[in-house]
């Protein structure tokens, strides 16, 4: 068992000896690839090739790609909030759709109809890209419901954030997943604001998931969000449980280290603060800690990062290249 | 447009709280390939059929296992099927309509009852920026085959918060099917259709329909979305009559024959899709309209159908076309306020006469 | 401080001693009016008076009455759920148009417009009254809002059911009412049922107030519902807390002795255990403690009953003799 | 009516991003009386004017204090008001919207803001079961003089949740009062009007006319309910357009006077009431109409409009009222699919030219 206070403490050595060099060396891969793809598409949507709303999830990298790696996306459901990119791409989809999602493309991951809030998976279980803040926490709990209906031995993980966890919508799902014992798995990703209300001006208590947990009679783990040891670590025993039929409540402490949107100034906060967090990046942690392991060096470090960065370049081409959607595109889809 | 009055709303018998068969779904046997059954048991009927055909079908809402539902449309279905599939909720609307989408986005075909789809308004984020918009902004990869149904339209004296119609404000969201039917024949055929298509649909009961009796067939049917019913063939005014309005459409064609008015009564079916060909078809005939419905006037079925008959029909109607709606108040408790709120058979005998010049 | 152990426990003649002879008489007085005019609105239903739903509060007297003798409801404001004839009653209304309201005439309290399920009291500050499940919560929250922001000094106690603690809007009222330290006080009427479904099938937790109050850094205090004396002491304390400027979140353990409405036949429960809450009778019990206080003799209770009788039948005249509406009425008050 | 183009809307000076006041509800003083606001700061000024007059209105949402709105609409407000006045919600709209109806009920007058009108859906059972029907089902003791406020419409590429425009939802539900302002001086004389009055009003702004500028008087004035505005004089076809749509119906009454069709732009200003009797008079000038909206055009405004027009004017009409509005589909993200979804000139010239049968 995990021993919390208030953090699930880890010992990050034995934690990444357990994960093993391959399978960090590939999470490590794909913190870098969410991070370099919302990097370009920030450039790209400042250039006016994507408009309306783009949320990055710069920083909080380490929280999805832990919890991706115990999943099993033939069977096991994602699906978070419009801070969607992470997830697409760890379900498994192309940087090709989804930039092209972004760059509203006929190729895009939702055929040009979503945009950035709304990217999903079919084959990766990947439920959404959603935009009403609270609205996926249901819908999560249904997908674990699919999955004990049908056995498949599957969870579901939701993820929300820390503004979204007063919304009545996490009340109603979290008593259900209790009452039945769902496989559900519900993240709060605690990044201290939901848009520019400080969590503390919106939340009563401090530990949300540690909190509300036992209101429901469920478990919880409260964990470092910005480490990805502690994120994996925390993935394997709440999806373990949860595979069991329990669902669990986590939280996990992180920060946004861009605005709400790209268009935030994020003025409520101090420089200091972002600076503090800056320190603490979640992905050149790790690539130091696999250097430190011997397991990368920093040419490797360098090449990796080539082969991200022309994977995104392919995108960005892509997305450029290809055509709008057709107009008549207008009608389809509104039926199935 | 199916044949008017294939099967007569006047039953050879009556069922009643003695010859009602403990489970819902089963009809009384007439002989003939016929049976007898209420709008409520044709719905419970259509479940049965369905659920037994379709494994990833289930049923969730408040009281509707045990307790065989509020107003025990789902009678018998926890016993046969079990608890894994006729599941008591929670009250908690959004949660469950929210599940259901997910439950939809993964293979299952949910169906949920909302005890009066009054309590919908609790869910109506869930129905209308979730199930109404997948299949569309997911590009048609996740298609939400759902069944939302219910009572809508006021019960009887239940009031301001209990009383809403809702087909109007459903229909209003591209995405929504919405059906409203009126008839025992009509409730099973189009249950079943929407059990097997792939969209959300807002399945609107009455409870004030629920006891109606019609002979239908035994063997299998389905009745399409989109396709308006004939109830009652006139030459002078089409009245486009929905759901429990059906019946006061028709009391009042009777009493407007008696003076020599001959009034055709078309019951859409589906709001959306709406069978606007046929209404049009029969004004064209008639060359006046009045339509009647239970939600309010402002922006209600009445308005769309008057504006797309103007459209079609410009040069043929004689008259505009009448609405009669509930009232434009909340609904009142007291028998006679709730009497004059209602769109009844003497405020439609008013409308005919209005819309005829007479 | 009260002890709680999982009932607050009270010791019944020290509360009773407190609460003196004329108090206690009064409360007595009330109850059974309650009692009475329910009984008789459900005689008027079936003899085709009143229609529409009809929910009554018989068996859980206790509760609102042990409330409201701590309000000062000049200032202090309440609400609830469709089963509302109580608090309407406790509030100061007349049963005289409260009757006529169930009939549905002019006279009634809110001119026949609301029947049952909507009874109010401008002067005593009770809010309704409230069809939807769960509807009233936010509600009550505003009117702790509004007497914390015009420094009254009152509190609102909102009452809901058990089958109402899932929804959404109890779960944001609370998240609101702790951060804003408003002086609400949240009561669940636990009467084991909403409706035909058990508490322990709809709610994941067995004291509800209990578990969820942690939740929101709430205290709370769960009570005996049937016991008089139990729900005025704590009422007692919470209303000070709440006066204080913190909010409270109460469970009273209560039973239904009627079904859910009227129409409801109840074969959910066994009789068995129907007769044992009716041997717990709060009514009953009060009366009993009166006499062993020698503050009350049976030929006492025998005019006490007469009186409210006569009141309850000058009601029912009152609301059978009473106009309907004029159809005038229709459209007066959809907008104000 | 009020006399057209009484403040021209090309003013003589432009406020951009330097000039804008730190305070959201200072204009900028042009001397003879007059001022230069935005939408935004027209609306701004209105609070806070109505704020100073009467301490018991507070303003309550998602980031309207510290961040200044989420437009900025209530910038200054909080320095100026206080915390107590001035307040930042949780995300949870339908706890702060019934919140709001509590404090209606006890003396206070709230304002609330929706980000976006489009998260009013999860406070929907709050708007319509309490809000609308409260003073009715109190038999008028209990008036809610609430305000609930923010855009409406689509904003710039913000895809099917994020899009809807919710005049002709919110104007079905008796009790409620509907406003969609298209200027700053309406948008601040209807502002104060809402604040004065003791009904629930649902005032819709549109994100992409908050920076629309005019010059409006210094002194004060109110814009009464139901009194639609003339927004341009014409003698063909009235077009009758609703917020952001009466900028679009101006360009197409350009274009359109460029082939000799003279276009009539009236502003109903509110939805509920609705000025019928002004639209009908300029109907049975015109004896041609077309309504412009962003809601969708199942049981949208111009449904309604259409409906009543068929009755008052039944004689007068030489075509069917034509509808431009959102077309039948969520809204997508891709631009030219966005543009092809929402009511534009191209569209409006189009149903012009229907109209008049060019
Ligand atoms: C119901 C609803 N209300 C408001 C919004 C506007 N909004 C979008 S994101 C957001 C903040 C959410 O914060 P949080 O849940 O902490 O997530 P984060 O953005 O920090 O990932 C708000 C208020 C919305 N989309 N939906
Ligand atoms: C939102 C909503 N859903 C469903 C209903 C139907 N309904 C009315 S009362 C009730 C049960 C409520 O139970 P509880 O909260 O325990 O209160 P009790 O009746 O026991 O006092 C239900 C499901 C409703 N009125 N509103
Ligand atoms: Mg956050
Ligand atoms: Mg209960």
């Amino acid at each position: 068992m995990l021993q919390a206070n208030p953090l699930v403490q880890i010992d990050p050595r034995a934690v990444r000896a357990e994960i093993g060099k391959d399978r960090l060396l590939t999470m490590y891969r794909k913190m870098l690839l969410i991070r370099r793809f919302e990097e370009r598409a920030e450039l790209a949507y400042k250039s006016k090739l994507i408009a309306g709303f783009l949320h990055l999830y710069i920083g909080q990298e380490a929280v999805a790609t832990g919890f991706f790696d115990h999943l099993d996306c033939s069977r096991d459901a994602t699906l978070t909030s419009y801070r969607c990119h992470a997830q697409a791409l760890l379900a498994g989809e192309d940087p090709k759709p989804l930039m092209a999602e972004l760059f509203g493309k006929s190729t895009g991951n939702v055929r040009g109809k979503g945009g950035s809030m709304h990217f999903f998976s079919k084959k990766g279980n990947m439920l959404g890209g959603h935009g009403i803040v609270g609205g996926q926490i249901p819908v999560g709990t249904g997908a674990a419901f699919s999955a004990k209906y049908k056995g498949t031995g599957g969870v579901s993980v939701t993820f929300l954030g820390d503004g979204a966890s007063p919304q009545g919508t996490f009340h109603e799902s979290l008593n259900m997943a209790s009452l039945w014992k769902l496989p559900a798995i519900y993240v709060i990703e605690n990044n201290k604001y939901g848009m520019g209300t400080a969590c503390t001006r919106a939340v009563s208590v401090e530990n949300i998931a540690a909190a509300k947990a036992s209101g429901y009679g469920m478990k919880s783990f409260t964990f470092d969000g910005l480490d990805l040891f502690s994120s994996w670590k925390v993935a394997q025993e709440v999806v373990a449980i949860a595979r069991l039929g329990e669902p669990v409540l986590v939280e996990a402490k992180t920060y946004r280290y861009r605005g709400h949107s790209v268009s935030d100034p994020a003025t409520y906060r101090t420089k200091e603060e972002l600076e503090h967090y800056k320190t603490l990046d979640p992905i050149e942690r790790i690539k130091l800690s696999l250097i430190d392991a011997g397991w990368l060096t920093e040419a490797g470090a360098e090449e990796i990062e080539e082969q991200i960065i022309g994977r995104i370049r392919e995108a960005l081409e892509f997305a450029a290249e290809s055509p709008e959607p057709p107009l008549s595109d207008l009608y389809t889809h509104v039926y199935a | 447009m199916s044949a008017p009055l294939a099967y007569p709303l006047k039953p050879r018998r009556e069922i009643d709280s003695q010859t009602e068969p403990i489970n819902g779904h089963k009809g009384i046997d007439l002989g003939d390939g016929m049976q007898l059954v209420s709008v409520r048991m044709a719905i419970c009927q259509a479940l049965f059929e369905e659920m037994t055909r379709d494994e990833t079908i289930y049923i969730m809402g408040e009281e509707v296992a045990q307790y065989n539902g509020a107003y025990k449309v789902t009678k018998g279905l926890l016993d046969h099927f079990g608890a894994k599939r006729v599941i008591d909720s929670p009250i908690t609307e959004s949660g469950f309509t929210g599940l259901a989408v997910g439950a939809a986005m993964t293979g299952l075909r949910p169906v949920i009852e909302f005890m009066s789809w009054n309590f919908s308004f609790v869910a109506f984020d869930q129905i209308i920026s979730n199930a109404s918009k997948m299949n569309y902004m997911t590009g048609g990869m996740f298609p939400i085959p759902l069944v939302m149904r219910g009572p809508s339209g006021a019960g009887p004296r239940v009031s301001s918060q209990h009383s809403h119609a809702v087909e109007a404000l459903f229909s209003h969201f591209p995405g929504l099917i919405v059906v409203s039917p009126s008839t025992p024949y009509d409730a099973k055929g189009l249950m079943k259709t929407a059990l097997r298509q792939n969209n959300p649909v807002c399945f609107l009961e009455n409870e004030l329909v629920y006891n109606l009796q019609q002979e239908i067939p035994t063997a299998e049917y389905l009745v399409p979305f989109g396709k308006a019913d004939l109830k009652r063939e006139g030459t002078d005014c089409t009245i486009v009559a929905i759901s429990r309005c059906v019946q006061w459409a028709l009391e009042a064609a009777d009493e407007l024959a008696k003076i020599g008015i001959s009034c055709e009564v078309l019951d859409p079916r589906t709001i959306k899709p709406l069978d606007i060909e046929s209404i049009a078809a029969s004004v064209r005939k008639t060359n006046r309209c009045v339509v009647v419905e239970e939600c309010y006037r402002t922006g209600g079925v009445g308005a769309e159908i008057a504006a797309q008959l103007m459209e079609l029909c410009f040069d043929d109607l004689d008259a505009p076309v009448g609405r009669v709606t509930t009232t434009e108040n909340p609904m009142p408790y007291a028998a006679n306020l709730e009497h004059e709120t209602l769109p009844k058979p003497h405020r439609i005998i008013a409308a005919v006469k209005t819309a005829c010049y007479r």
